[in-house]
């Protein structure tokens, strides 16, 4: 099995069983000496972990992941630190792991040398938010040499034939964004996006996961039927950043 | 960009340039550009690359866009003979007069072209970043003359150092929205823009203000400043009668400098001369040279020469000029950099102080601080080559410098003691 | 000036204006004008009026001078139709753009070629005196341009309220002196240069900033301007297709407003009209308007219309624009209100305020506080003549003027909320 | 006797008591109630006195008389006030009297009035230092026509046919301006300055009294064989500033 079928079939358990959730928390934040112990925590209450390399320029983000962003880069983390700490606990963690990246650590890492460390360190896929699909052929052919699979990523605003070739294309699963917009905005989840979500689906073969602006129970249950699993970003790194368990407030996201 | 491009003909991709094949297809400059932006926003950019390809050269666009220039921006700008250099370096030296350009430097050219554009894309608003705030005032100028309202992004660092240019912004009625995240300067302005315009990527039109940023931009923005060089080599065979030897132009994100730079691309025996900011040393984080100094990644949407330490986190950077204050660098200059057609090199904050200075006392003109940048790498190739004829792009005027200018008192002055 | 002029023909006056014959040989128009001043500065007043009659009409004077203005100025500023205002106004308005001239003023047209007079006249070194700073920036740039030292005289009020000039003017390589005496504003500069030029008649050249003072002044300064006029009238035909029925400037001096009227006053359906500052009132010390509110008197070398008490003690002014803020007028205004053929009028504050705006926003210019008092004239004429063509002299830029605008917060923003 | 003409005759007479004296004081500087107090004081060491009246733009005037003037205006002094305080004193001041005027006050009051104020206030001449002879035929054919004079002013630069035709025209003196310069100028007096007052004395058919820059004793005597006598004006302008009696200051002008 290759690494990012891992990623799909964890989906589609935890869809399975009433919707998957995938928490999104950045590398090292709030300390990096407790990374492992937060991976651990969350990963409880997840079917999959993704893992955020900090970035100078997180063009997609909105404050939340910001601030946790420029703290952790403050703080010594980087990808290297990421693969390196994360391979050390390789044998604690088998929830599969995606890393969502910007593309500059990636290319400064070298993409050669990335994939097997990706996936010694126990990494299956990757999400890289400035990277559209028109520009990733080069990455996904050095991800795809190790099984690594990089997420395309699906927006409301996508024309048909774009979604149908990002859906062909992604691995591991199709990221569905909700929102024309950054993480943590404040805005609701706007109607239509229950449509929206089936039409992905429809379209998809993978699982179809929706993102950005996900925080509570409230907003899991209404996507429940029209995707496989929600993404949960901003709202857990507040969580992280108040210093509060995110087992809590994870497990009240799975349960009514 | 992934593996490195077999040599090619250096030759070859300068006559590619030339004959306007690229930017390529995907928007690349050779190994440079390209567009990496959040998926939200290819739609956005590909929007605006069929506006580009519908209305650049469209008869009706282009007409409105010149009026604008000649009866509004007031071009074309001045090409003066500088004496009082030419006399102080041994050479025969012309200014290209972008600080005459209304609203005081060559971002007009762009902000109005960009804000036609805008308007035939049916824009509901514009947005925009600015650094030094003179872009800035160029799009809240040009917005108010189109009719478009528009939103400023600045880093809250520049809005502290650039006041007056703020205050501008404001009386001719733009927001100008105070960016608190990263560095809190330029790249965290154009970060915070382009989330804006990820938010509503249909009715919004982002007017980016220098020659970088995902494909189209770095083209686009060119082709809006390249009435820059065109006049130029026109006024130099008029008034001197030739062309130049040397042709020198300051580069922040290097808008001012494309625009100039490319009428001459073309002419084999002048030597063109790029000048970034040399801040206060060589060490990363001391200045902004970046094609001097940096290694290639991708910035803000663009494959390009950056400032980066080895973990690809790009870095802050130093210069007394704030319009040059930034990591990255138009992708068409890493491009000619590579190919060997431009040379670009450093200047650092002491020789710029003392370079404003000499242009005041011989000319009296004011530049910028940016383009104080162009006059130190002149000077010191004056300096190797005796004689000849150069010209240089005096992008701005430093009248927004005067609160940087104060804490450096001049030694120059040449006081009517009584 | 002594008994009242017998009624005389006002066309006929015109006429003799018209075909040079005024200022006559005593430097009058009509009543107005003449040669007040200690009999020190006879000689120093005499020699420049015969540098004037030398030089001013020479080809090689022309030559050189006409370059400047193009070369390094950047003439011709542009003509821009105000599309905004003209919509708002129901009116087709133009705009003539000195503030596009290098260093954002018309007052440079008169710095230059009175430097290069200077430089004939073997000058060792210049003084000016400055309000608002424009003519102090205007004369340091020149000067250093030229080749000759600078001082420049500027009252301690105006020094602290208009800093940024104050500091451009420096790095331009000019000496600022402090005036403390007196009103510490523009009358009392012009005093204190005065005295200066008593005290050394011989090697220096007094560079005075507007059309007032002692002849030939008056008269010089107008010769130094008429390019605006002279430009913009041809702009009209060829860009408008036609001439305007109305022309409008502001009015301090008068040197922008004199050399825009000056090419007009033989078109008798041109209908021209000053705008002065009006301030916060119509009472004496309330506004500087001194055609509309004041009485003949000697002031400054020159008999013209002043702002003066029962006893003829020059009475201070009052108005949001430093460069305004003048008790007396150029001769040849007062003579060109006598005969009937400008019309003075005089703009408040407030409405002054709220016409910048209005430009800032229809037009994305920024213009002077100055230059605002012409349209606050010219939109309250476009109210009583619907459907006309105006042509309105932008004077200068309002960078200068953010300290003073930042206290009178905009109403109009056009704010492009997300 | 024509008004000017007490002038001429009161310096013919002190230029043969070894040099005449002609302070110059602000009227109504420091007080205008000691206006009259004052004049008496310094009349006791004059030949003529020279009165100014105070202008809001003294052009020709350094710091010490500015502010004089600045002061004096504050304090209500005018035309008006000077010629009708002076004229109720009218009986007790035999000194003839020189008021030092720029051109707007006297404008201001109007030239057919003040002619005949003037002289009823014992006002013998006018000095007008914005006023050049070639602008002056008005004021000085009113003034003419009730016997005041014009008192024309020459410098070390006025060229040879203009000196002739100024010592011609003036009346009561011709003042001879020592300096290219200010009043109170701190400049010495020019080496020159002997020669210079020579020949003006043997061009004027009138009294040649020179002045500006004119402090000491060593100043008086100095010029003392080349001019009928000298006006001090900034030192004792100065004096009164001071609050000192002019008596003192004046009469060690005069004895060696
Ligand atoms: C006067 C001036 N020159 C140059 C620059 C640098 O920008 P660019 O390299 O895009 O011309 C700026 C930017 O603010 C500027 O204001
Ligand atoms: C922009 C501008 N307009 C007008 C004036 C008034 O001067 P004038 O009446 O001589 O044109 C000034 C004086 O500083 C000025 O700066």
């Amino acid at each position: 099995m290759q690494a990012h079928e891992r990623i799909t079939e964890a989906l589609q358990r935890g869809a399975a069983e009433g919707g998957a959730l995938v928490p999104f928390m950045t590398a090292g934040y709030p300390e990096p000496d407790t990374f492992i112990e937060t991976l651990h925590a969350v990963a409880e209450h997840a079917d999959v972990v993704e893992i955020g390399v900090p970035f100078s320029d997180p063009m997609a983000d909105g404050m939340t992941i910001q601030r946790s962003s420029f703290a952790a880069i403050e703080k010594g983390v980087s990808l290297r630190w990421i693969l390196e700490t994360l391979t050390e606990h390789r044998e604690d963690i088998d929830t599969p792991l995606v890393l969502m990246s910007y593309l500059n650590p990636l290319l400064a890492y070298g993409y050669d040398e990335l994939g097997a460390a990706a996936l010694k360190a126990g990494v299956c896929g990757f999400i890289v938010p400035d990277l559209p699909f028109e520009e990733s052929a080069a990455f996904r052919e050095a991800m795809q040499a190790h099984g690594i699979g990089l997420v395309q990523l699906v927006t409301p605003a996508t024309p048909a034939d774009r979604l149908e070739t990002l859906c062909r294309e992604s691995r591991g699963f199709v990221y569905a964004v909700t929102i024309t917009g950054i993480t943590g905005g404040g805005a609701e989840l706007p109607a239509e996006v229950t449509d929206y979500l089936e039409n992905v689906s429809e379209v998809s073969s993978l699982p179809v996961c929706a993102g950005f602006g996900i925080r509570s129970r409230a907003d899991v249950e209404r996507l429940a039927g029209a995707a496989a699993g929600v993404i949960v970003g901003s709202a857990l790194v507040e969580v992280l950043e108040r210093g509060d368990d995110p087992r809590a407030f994870l497990a009240a996201l799975r349960t009514p | 960009m992934q593996a490195k491009p077999k040599e090619q003909d250096d030759a070859a991709l300068l006559a590619a340039l030339l004959a306007g094949e690229l930017p390529d297809a995907r928007g690349r400059f050779g190994a440079f550009g390209g567009r990496y932006v959040p998926e939200t926003l290819v739609p956005a950019l590909e929007r605006l690359e069929a506006g580009v390809r519908d209305y650049l050269r469209e008869p009706g666009f282009q007409e409105e866009f010149c009026h604008e220039l000649f009866e509004w921006v007031g071009r074309p700008t001045a090409l003066t003979p500088a004496r009082g250099l030419s006399r102080a370096w041994g050479a025969d030296v012309w200014l290209k007069r972008e600080d005459l350009a209304h609203t005081g430097a060559h971002k007009i050219n762009n902000a109005i072209g960009q804000a036609l554009l805008a308007k035939r894309l049916g824009a509901k608003r514009v947005i925009a970043e600015t650094g030094a705030g003179q872009h800035g005032v160029a799009s809240a100028a040009a917005c108010a003359r189109i009719g478009l309202p528009c939103r400023v992004y600045m880093g809250a660092v520049d809005i502290s150092r650039q006041a007056p240019n703020v205050d501008r912004m404001r009386r001719l009625g733009a927001e100008v929205v105070a960016v608190e995240s990263g560095d809190k300067t330029l790249r965290a302005a154009i970060d915070e823009a382009l989330r804006d315009w990820v938010s509503d990527p249909d009715g919004t039109y982002y007017l980016l203000g220098s020659a970088v940023g995902p494909h189209p931009y770095p083209y686009l923005v060119r082709e809006m400043h390249r009435c820059i060089g065109d006049e130029a080599r026109a006024q130099m065979l008029k008034q001197a009668g030739k062309l130049p030897d040397a042709v020198f132009a300051c580069v922040g994100g290097g808008s001012n400098a494309i625009g100039l730079f490319h009428a001459f691309l073309g002419d084999p025996d002048v030597e063109i001369v790029g000048v970034e900011a040399g801040g206060i040393g060589s060490g990363l984080g001391q200045n902004a040279a970046t094609l001097a100094t940096g290694t290639p990644g991708v910035l803000q949407g663009s494959y390009t020469m950056i400032l980066q330490d080895p973990n690809g986190q790009v870095q802050e950077t130093q210069s007394v000029s704030a319009g040059l204050d930034y990591s990255g660098v138009g992708p068409e200059h890493a491009f000619l950099q590579s190919i060997g057609r431009v040379r670009y090199e450093a200047a650092g904050d002491a020789d710029v102080l003392d370079a404003l200075d000499e242009v005041c006392a011989e000319e009296g003109i004011l530049t910028a601080l940016e383009t104080a940048h162009a006059f130190v790498g002149a000077r010191e190739w004056a300096r190797k080559n005796p004689g000849k004829t150069m010209l240089i792009g005096n992008s701005g005027r430093g009248d927004k410098d005067m609160s940087t200018l104060v804490q450096h008192p001049t030694t120059r002055a040449r006081h009517a003691g009584a």
